[in-house]
């Protein structure tokens, strides 16, 4: 019982209110710096890092914090592993980083994750808070790539830096620039609607059919 | 009741209507750039002829695709599609692959009509955005001008032109540099002759003005555009550009150049007048259309782009909806306010 | 490595330094908002849908902790949420038993005659207003939907006879239809009571029967044959009134001529429909 | 070396917070379906956005000297608290606007825009007004960025929008056409 | 005021619709032979209806009083003709719903004379009693509104009436009563004109009148007697000039404030029908019990201006005109512009009835309806300077509470909008729709 | 329900030490992490920065740092945003050259460069931009496009340099604009004269510059 409540929490981030595609947060790194798939991977990673850890050590201390001060504390928290990710990264693969640039930083600006913090983590025992942090990340990664992909595959005719369609192949500029970004999301946000609704729908016909089985 | 009775039709008043009906706007539109485009075709060939049908056919093809079949029946009949299709084309170079223009065309109707709810409630024009996602797309095949190959002889086309789907293309024509794009990278003038009757560097439509104004006046004639707004925006133009000249002769271009070169007129007369994309209040109009010649003049002289019609339109399609709210019409017996 | 000294020293004086800004804010600054507003705000709903009767979900919340209302009048939220409110403010929920909104109308495009063709904006108050919108019976249901789009809850449906068709489950009984019908036919009532008047006519006789098939003709046969003061007649229309009499019974409606009155058991209209299609075919 | 309106303009216009650094889109997306409140949020966020300027030339040029490796750290705290503090005023000064800005006022506190601009002011080794006109710039940026999709908003209430793409979907489309219109700005000022 | 009087004559925007008058503008008006039902709903004017005084089987005769006002702004009932009472309850009325009316039946062989009601010395009236007599005489506005002329009658303290402006405009298309009861009794008009400006202590009286009836400008002109001091003024033709208060901009250069009424600026205005009405009753004794209808339309065959007795249906008067033609889908009382279709040929002559229009194949209503692509047409038509557009999209989303703020209360539903859009919207139906939810909803009790 | 929030506020200075506390603790494991990733990271800089004076001076192995100060050049690391220049020396330890970094306006935002100065020949040796956000395709040809690149290997600087249209270079102060992307690369130009302007009266007369001291361990550009 308890254990699957748990895995609950976690599988619900990635899809059914994943936080982008459902909750619609944390989207300024997402969309910065998923111009191309590699930086996703590496921006979703950071993240990951961060949420779980900082779910984890506010729900520990969660009663000690008191309400006034909370959001002060929780950023405290969030920096303090924002700033670790920044130097590990500088430190081991320092062209990342440069691509990243003033992101990584900008992590602990996430609203998903202060957000997680505040709705969640801050409310429920470490375990829960822990597995509904990962499932967040993993849903924000799962976000982030396929973000990253689409506007790689398109703006550069690659995937991981590798050309799939031969050289003189017409990339489409724009899915790199700032444009890209916005219109990719929201033609994915399209499609997420788009299967939502038919799921529903699908729903609505067994139901009714059972009614009027009754 | 008795049962000879005919069936009465219950129809809210009024009964009379005046006899103009949105196809016939539209298609009122088409017939006025029909002018322009045979230039078009003059000047570019066969390429012209291709790549306006190009984008007609993606922009119809989009808006046959997604139009809703339902009560409001498809909504191809009124014409609207195939000019926003044939405004499009004219905004093109001459040299660009054709699959660009018919990838413009089809992105310009879905991404700028049809997810908005089709005809009437798009809140950007159509056209000009399937152009802006073009020339942010592929920034150098829609920024790389050819030469008019009249010489040539009518059927010849740029090897450009013909490149596959989604490949680049040889770039292979002479290239012109556009009157504004010599402007400001080498201050070279071009004379007025061949701005208003246009054998010059330039997209299919913007070559000759003087064709333009008279599509501009048949539109006026037939009540089918708002004239405040292109006057509006001219008007803002020259007398900006007046302004500079009193500054530096040199620099700054004159204001009948100003007015002649580049996509102005197009954009002033056909696209800015866009009526779904536009103020309806008139005072609105005015403002539209001098916010438009100030960004326009912005975006020439201090900006990186020799050209900035698109865009200019583009922000104030923006700004409209503010525009609308804040200039509504005094109603009768009030004072003034804003609604 | 004095660095090892400073970057504490820096951060617990930036920390002490701002607490006590804050702290001091906090003295000065401190708006006297009762803190359970906030909390109690998140366990509603969020709809900010005004079945309440209040401009949203926050101004609910304010009254419900100031004690003015009873959680029950949030119809949206789930019977759940509300237990979880009451227990959070140590006051009884108050939901009342479950109503629905119901139609004082079965005059379908198969039992009501329509006068004229209306042709014009697709709704029942545009209809309405040019000239009745061609139906002969100018109170009954012009069915062009106007309740349907009302619906927050997507509880109404047309059904094939032109009828709303309150889903029983669905409505919340936010009375958006009641306020959409520009016939003022619906009416929100208890899920128990199942006898119920379908029409809305003050005619009798003909002259009501000429307009609609399923008219009450006020023969007041319903009301004779009802448990004494369940049923009285009023502008040629029965009421039916649990509280002046009872119990009520599927017998009083065995009698109607025209099937005006009508016993529920499940949703309206639906075995309706079904016999409607027989007086058709 | 920079001159001042280049700075601004930059800020402003070509360089744009939202829709060309993808910043503050939270809010940008989140309170943007009323003019007025969008109007008060930006300019909420323009002044949080001065405080940010002053208060991280302040640090950078006393503090960050001695442990340049606390900067983040230092940033988010100040400008945390501080904006927590212009929190309170506001509660108490204005219940609506407070309202109004439902959950997003503590999210202003750490919206990345503002971390952003420390950030970048830093990173471009800004001075005292350098930075307290990019903050301006971006911060009116922002509010621009607001009111113009506020209002797009608002008008696609009334245009039958298809039932799929309304909400967040047609909001980053609108956002999406817009930045592609302020690329029009791009290379503004710079070329002399 | 006098300065910007001359700057800005006539009334900004309006419309220019084809007025289809050359059916029946040379046609002298005619009686309608009586027939045998009438109907006399009980609130066939603006405000409280009136109250009933016979019972059913009552024999009445012709002009006698069968009604009484309910309250101060409501009218008297006269029987129409001579016969007995059939009914007094519900009957359909011209808005399609059942309304509170006196079914009357009309005795064959009745001569249908009015009592020989004596001239009234109005001169000696005290005024309280001339606004009784006119109230009791069930006078009302023929101009469309049907409003109790003895309200207007009633000035409050404060406000003094300088000019009686008479309003012959006409603009509605196909409707020529008006034009042909100036051309045929242009004295009653002018009499009626005298007493109505002596009672109202008014300097002058001014008859408006559009420049397509040259004829009738030529006529009053020619039969103003010496010293009245009334002056035509020939107006522009321009859709709505009749509306008064596009009347008293493009007359006297003034607009009436919003919200406010024509006596605010010390103009009262009257429906030339009104004056002949108040003409026939001081000077012959006769109460309003007919009215001037113009039959016309491309469904009638023999278009008419006929004297109608109220409460005739609608069925009887087209019989007299030769019946409906085949293939008649649309019959409209009042205007092609402002008037209402009627379900059923069985509603009542109306007081405020100026016309019967009859339509074969419904050309505007098979019109498709496309979008609205905001060109604006609707914005510079409207004379009230309000924004149609934008009220349509909001009445079409059903944002009605907004509509206010953009003055939706303001608009007359002159039709203006609506005729000129390209895009065929039913902008007035939206904003009458509106209006109704706006003032009928039925907010949720508990 | 967690979601009760605990009724009555608690001691402002239970809120201080809250605080403080919590600064405390982050301060200390910033500094752990700092201190165990300080090594590499500066090693990484400063490989970065040699590379890329190396790149824009050709034949140079070594380099320090110079900055202005009180009226002389002087070999010292920056103090913060004070402007420097690096002095290159070959094996033998002679100078070659500067490397000076740029900065300046682009088509969309701020491009950093670092050019390679031989003051002996007044040559420009060579272009490196260090960073810029110019559009993919187009200005980012100033640094893809060899081509472009190539025309900063011996550039007259004096009296300045001048970006032609393609192909109508004449003099040998003259640079080949980009076709489509003339903003960037008269940006370029414009950054690599302003900077040299700027430091046009405050570099020694060419042969008098300092010599490379402590040898060995140059440019340790960035620091903490
Ligand atoms: C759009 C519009 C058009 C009107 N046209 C006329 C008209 O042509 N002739 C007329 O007498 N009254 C017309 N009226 C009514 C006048 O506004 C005014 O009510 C009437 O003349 C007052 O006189 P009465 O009360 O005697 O009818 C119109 C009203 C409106 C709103
Ligand atoms: C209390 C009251 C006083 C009125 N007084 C006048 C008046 O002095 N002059 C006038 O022309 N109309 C007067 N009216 C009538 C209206 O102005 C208007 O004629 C009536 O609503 C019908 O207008 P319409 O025929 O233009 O639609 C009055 C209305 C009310 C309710
Ligand atoms: C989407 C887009 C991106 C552009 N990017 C750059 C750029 O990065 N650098 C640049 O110098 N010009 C850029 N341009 C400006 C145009 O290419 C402009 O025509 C060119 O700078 C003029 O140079 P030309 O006269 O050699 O064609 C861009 C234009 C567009 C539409
Ligand atoms: C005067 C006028 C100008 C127009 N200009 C454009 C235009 O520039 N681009 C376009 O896509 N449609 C244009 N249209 C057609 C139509 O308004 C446009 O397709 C709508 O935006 C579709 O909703 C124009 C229509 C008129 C009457
Ligand atoms: S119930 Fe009322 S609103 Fe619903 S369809 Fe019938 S008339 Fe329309
Ligand atoms: S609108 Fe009517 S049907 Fe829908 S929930 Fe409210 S009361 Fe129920
Ligand atoms: S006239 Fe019609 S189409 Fe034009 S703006 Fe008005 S309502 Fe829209
Ligand atoms: S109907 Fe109303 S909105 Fe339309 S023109 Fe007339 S006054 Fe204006
Ligand atoms: S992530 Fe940037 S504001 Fe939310």
């Amino acid at each position: 019982m308890k254990k699957n409540e748990s895995y609950d929490e976690f599988i619900k981030g990635i899809w059914r209110d994943n936080p982008v595609f459902a909750q619609v947060l944390g989207m300024c790194p997402m969309l910065a710096v998923t111009n191309s798939a590699i930086n996703a991977i590496a921006m979703g990673m950071a993240s990951m890092f961060v949420l779980v850890g900082s779910s984890f050590l506010v729900s520990s201390f969660r009663n000690l914090i008191p309400k006034q001060v909370r959001i002060s504390c929780f950023i405290i928290i969030i920096a303090t592993f924002v700033t670790i990710v920044d130097y590990t990264l500088l430190a081991i693969v320092p062209k990342v980083h440069k691509e990243l640039g003033a992101f990584i930083p900008l992590i602990v600006a996430n609203c998903l994750i202060l957000g997680r913090q505040e709705a969640f983590a801050s409310r429920y025992p470490t375990k829960l808070a822990v597995m509904d942090a990962l499932g967040m990340a993993v849903g924000f990664l799962v976000a982030l790539f396929s973000l990253g992909a689409v506007r790689e595959i398109l703006g550069d005719g690659a995937l991981f830096g590798v050309k799939l369609f031969g050289e003189n192949f017409e990339p489409w500029v724009v899915m790199i620039l700032p444009p890209g970004g916005f219109l990719t999301l929201g033609v994915i946000l399209l499609f997420f609607n788009w299967f939502k609704y038919k799921k529903d729908e699908f729903l609505e016909d067994v139901a009714a059919a059972e009614r009027s089985s009754r | 009741m008795s049962k000879r009775d005919p069936r009465l039709l219950l129809f809210h008043a009024p009964l009379l209507r005046q006899d103009m009906t949105t196809p016939k706007v539209m298609r009122d539109v088409i017939i006025a750039l029909l002018p322009a485009t045979a230039a078009g075709l003059w000047y570019f060939g066969l390429a012209a002829a291709l790549i306006i049908v190009a984008s007609i056919a993606g922009a119809v093809l989009a808006e046959w695709m997604f139009s809703p079949s339902g009560r409001r029946g498809r909504t191809l009949l009124d014409n609207s599609g195939v000019l926003t299709g044939l405004l499009l084309g004219l905004t093109l170079p001459p040299g660009l692959p054709l699959w660009m223009a018919f990838l413009g065309g089809y992105i310009g109707i879905a991404l700028g009509k049809v997810i908005w709810g089709g005809i009437g409630h798009n809140l950007f024009n159509p056209a000009l955005l399937g152009r802006a996602f073009l020339l942010a797309t592929f920034p150098i095949a829609m920024t790389t001008w050819v030469t008019p190959l009249t010489d040539e002889g009518f059927f010849s086309v740029y090897s450009s032109n013909l490149a596959w789907p989604f490949m680049q293309a040889a770039p292979d024509a002479t290239t012109a540099a556009t009157p504004l794009g010599l402007m400001k990278f080498e201050q070279e003038v071009t004379p007025l002759t061949e701005l208003a009757f246009g054998k010059i560097g330039g997209s299919l439509g913007e070559t000759s003005g003087v064709l333009l104004i008279l599509g501009g006046v048949y539109l006026w004639i037939r009540r089918a555009l708002d004239w405040r707004i292109p006057v509006s925006i001219l008007l803002t133009v020259a007398v900006f550009s007046a302004i500079l000249i009193l500054f530096d002769a040199e620099r700054f271009p004159t204001p009948l150049f100003s007015v002649f070169s580049g996509g102005l007129l197009l954009g002033a007369i056909y696209m800015a007048t866009d009526p779904v994309t536009s103020p309806t209040t008139p005072r609105g109009t005015w403002i539209f259309g001098i916010g438009i010649g100030v960004l326009v003049m912005l975006i020439r002289v201090y900006g990186g782009l020799p050209e900035g019609v698109m865009y200019a339109i583009l922000l104030m399609n923006a700004a409209t909806p503010l525009i609308d709210r804040y200039t509504q019409p005094r109603v009768f017996g009030r004072g003034k306010e804003t609604a | 490595m004095s660095s090892v000294l400073t970057a504490p020293a820096i951060m617990t004086g930036i920390g002490l330094f701002f607490g006590a800004i804050l702290a001091i804010a906090q003295r000065f600054l401190k708006v006297d908002e009762d803190p359970r507003i906030e909390a109690t705000n998140e366990l509603l709903p969020g709809t900010n849908c005004g079945a309440c009767g209040e401009p949203g979900c926050l101004a609910f919340a304010e009254k419900l902790v100031a004690g003015k209302v009873e959680a029950g009048k949030c119809t949206v939220s789930t019977d759940e949420a509300l237990e979880n409110i009451a227990e959070f403010l140590q006051v009884d929920a108050g939901r009342g038993e479950k109503r629905v909104a119901r139609l004082k109308c079965a005059g379908g495009q198969r039992q009501a005659h329509t006068i004229a063709e209306y042709r014009g904006f697709e709704g029942c108050r545009a209809a309405a207003i040019v000239s009745g919108g061609g139906k002969g019976c100018s109170w009954g249901c012009l069915g062009l939907g106007d309740c349907e789009r009302a619906c927050t809850f997507d509880a109404i449906h047309m059904n094939a006879n032109g009828l709303p068709q309150v889903s029983t489950d669905k409505c919340r009984a936010c009375p958006d239809c009641m306020a959409a019908c520009p016939r003022d036919l619906f009416e929100l009532v208890p899920m128990n009571q199942k006898l119920f008047v379908q029409c809305n006519i003050p005619l009798a006789g003909e002259a009501a029967t000429q307009l609609c098939a399923t008219a009450c003709d006020a023969c007041g046969r319903c009301a004779a044959d009802a448990a004494p003061g369940l049923i009285r007649m009023e502008d040629n229309l029965p009421v039916i009134d649990y509280s002046a009499g009872g119990p009520a019974a599927p017998e009083a409606t065995f009698r109607c001529p025209t099937r005006a009155i009508v016993w529920l058991e499940r949703e309206q209209f639906e075995e309706q429909e079904a016999r409607s299609v027989e007086n058709v075919g | 070396m920079e001159n001042f309106l280049w700075i601004f303009v930059s800020a402003l216009l070509v360089n744009n917070f939202v829709l060309a650094y993808f910043l503050g889109l939270c809010p940008f997306l989140g309170v943007s379906n009323s003019l007025e409140t969008s109007f008060r949020l930006g300019l909420a966020t323009t002044f949080v956005m001065l405080v940010t300027a002053v208060c991280a030339w302040v640090l950078n040029t006393y503090i960050l000297v001695y442990a340049p490796y606390l900067r983040l750290i230092c940033f988010i705290v100040v400008i945390a608290s501080t904006v927590q503090f212009i929190e309170m005023l506001i509660k108490k000064l204005s219940p609506a606007l407070f309202r109004a800005m439902g959950i997003f006022l503590p999210l202003i506190t750490t919206n990345c825009a503002i971390l952003g601009l420390a950030i970048f002011a830093t990173n471009r080794g800004y001075g005292f007004w350098e930075g307290v006109i990019y903050a301006l710039g971006a911060g009116l940026g922002f509010t621009l960025a607001m009111v113009l999709l506020a209002g797009l908003r608002e008008e696609s209430e009334l245009s039958n929008v298809p039932a799929l793409i309304k909400g967040t979907a047609m909001n980053l489309i609108i956002a999406g056409v817009l930045s592609m219109a302020f690329m029009g700005f791009a290379g503004l000022f710079s070329s002399t | 005021m006098k300065a910007l009087r001359f700057l800005r004559q006539g009334f900004e925007h309006g419309v220019h619709p084809a007025h289809h008058k050359e059916q029946t503008e040379h046609l002298p008006i005619q009686r309608v032979p009586f027939g045998k039902h009438y109907v006399m709903p009980l609130g066939q004017h603006i405000g409280v209806p009136s109250k009933p005084v016979v019972k059913e089987g009552q024999e009445v005769r012709r002009g006698e009083i069968i009604a009484e006002p309910g309250g101060f702004v409501s009218t008297a009932l006269h029987s129409p003709v001579t016969g007995r009472i059939t009914k007094v309850g519900d009957f359909r009325g011209v808005d399609g719903r059942f309304t509170p009316s006196i079914g009357i039946e009309a005795d064959p062989f009745a001569t249908q004379q009015v009592e020989a009601g004596e001239p009234i010395d109005w001169e000696s009236l005290s005024l309280d009693d001339f606004i009784r007599a006119v109230q009791m005489a069930g006078i009302v506005g023929m101009g469309g509104a049907a409003f109790p002329a003895h309200v207007k009658l009633s000035v409050p303290e404060g406000t003094t009436i300088r000019q009686l402006l008479v309003n012959g405009a006409e603009c509605e298309p196909y409707l020529t009563t008006d034009h042909r009861l100036m051309l045929e009794r242009p004295d009653a008009l002018l009499e009626g004109c005298e007493i109505m400006r002596r009672k109202l202590g008014a300097e002058e009286t001014v008859i408006g009148i559009e420049k397509n009836k040259p004829d009738a400008i030529r006529t009053i002109q020619s039969r103003i007697p010496e010293g009245q001091p009334t002056r035509v003024v020939p107006l522009k033709v321009k859709y709505p000039q009749g509306a008064e208060k596009m009347m008293i901009r493009s007359v006297f250069g003034v607009e009436v404030p919003a919200g406010q009424l024509p006596r605010d600026v010390g103009v009262n205005v009257n429906n030339v029908g009104t004056i002949v009405a108040i003409a026939d009753y001081f000077l012959r004794g006769m109460p309003l019990i007919e009215r001037i209808v113009t039959v016309a339309g491309n469904g009638v065959t023999y278009p008419a201006n006929l004297v109608v007795p109220l409460g005739t249906p609608v069925r009887d008067v087209v019989k007299f005109c030769g019946g409906l033609k085949p293939g008649t889908r649309e019959i409209v009382m009042g205007g092609p512009m402002m008037g209402r279709p009627i379900a059923s040929l069985d509603v009542p002559v109306l007081k405020g009835c100026s016309g019967v229009l009859v339509f074969t194949d419904a050309p505007t209503s098979a019109r498709k309806e496309y979008p609205c692509i905001r060109c604006g047409r609707c914005v510079e038509a409207c004379p009230y300077f309000l924004n149609p557009s934008r009220l349509a999209r909001l009445s079409r989303a059903r944002m009605y509470d907004e509509m206010k703020d953009y003055h939706v209360f303001d608009c007359v539903e002159c039709g203006c909008c609506t005729f000129a859009c390209p895009s065929n919207i039913p902008i007035v139906q939206l904003i009458r729709t509106a209006k109704d939810d706006l003032t009928h909803r039925k907010e949720p009790a508990e | 329900m967690s979601a009760v929030p605990d009724k009555g506020s608690p001691s402002s200075l239970r809120l201080v030490m809250t605080l403080a506390i919590a600064g405390l603790i982050s301060g200390v494991a910033i500094i752990g992490i700092y201190e165990a990733t300080l090594q590499t990271i500066t090693e990484n800089k400063a490989r970065e920065l040699r590379e890329a004076v190396f790149k824009v001076l050709p034949g140079v192995s070594d380099m320090q740092p110079f900055v202005y100060r009180d009226g002389k050049i002087v070999v010292s690391e920056p103090d913060k945003d004070e402007p420097v220049v690096y002095g290159g020396y070959d094996e033998q330890g002679a100078f070659v050259g500067y490397a000076m970094p740029g900065a300046g306006p682009g088509f969309q935002d701020t491009i950093k460069i670092l050019y390679g100065y031989k003051p002996a020949e007044k040559l420009v040796v060579g272009m490196e931009v260090l960073e810029s956000r110019e559009t993919p395709g187009l200005g980012d040809k100033i640094y893809k496009d060899m081509d472009f690149v190539d025309e900063f290997y011996s550039l007259a600087i004096e009296p300045e340099i001048v970006a032609v249209k393609k192909g109508t270079k004449t003099a040998d102060n003259h640079v080949d604009a980009i076709t489509g992307a003339t903003i960037s690369a008269k940006a370029v130009v414009r950054i690599i004269n302003e900077t040299h302007a700027a430091w046009a009266g405050q570099l020694p007369p060419s042969g008098s510059e300092p010599e490379l001291e402590a040898k060995g361990q140059g440019g340790s550009g960035a620091g903490p």
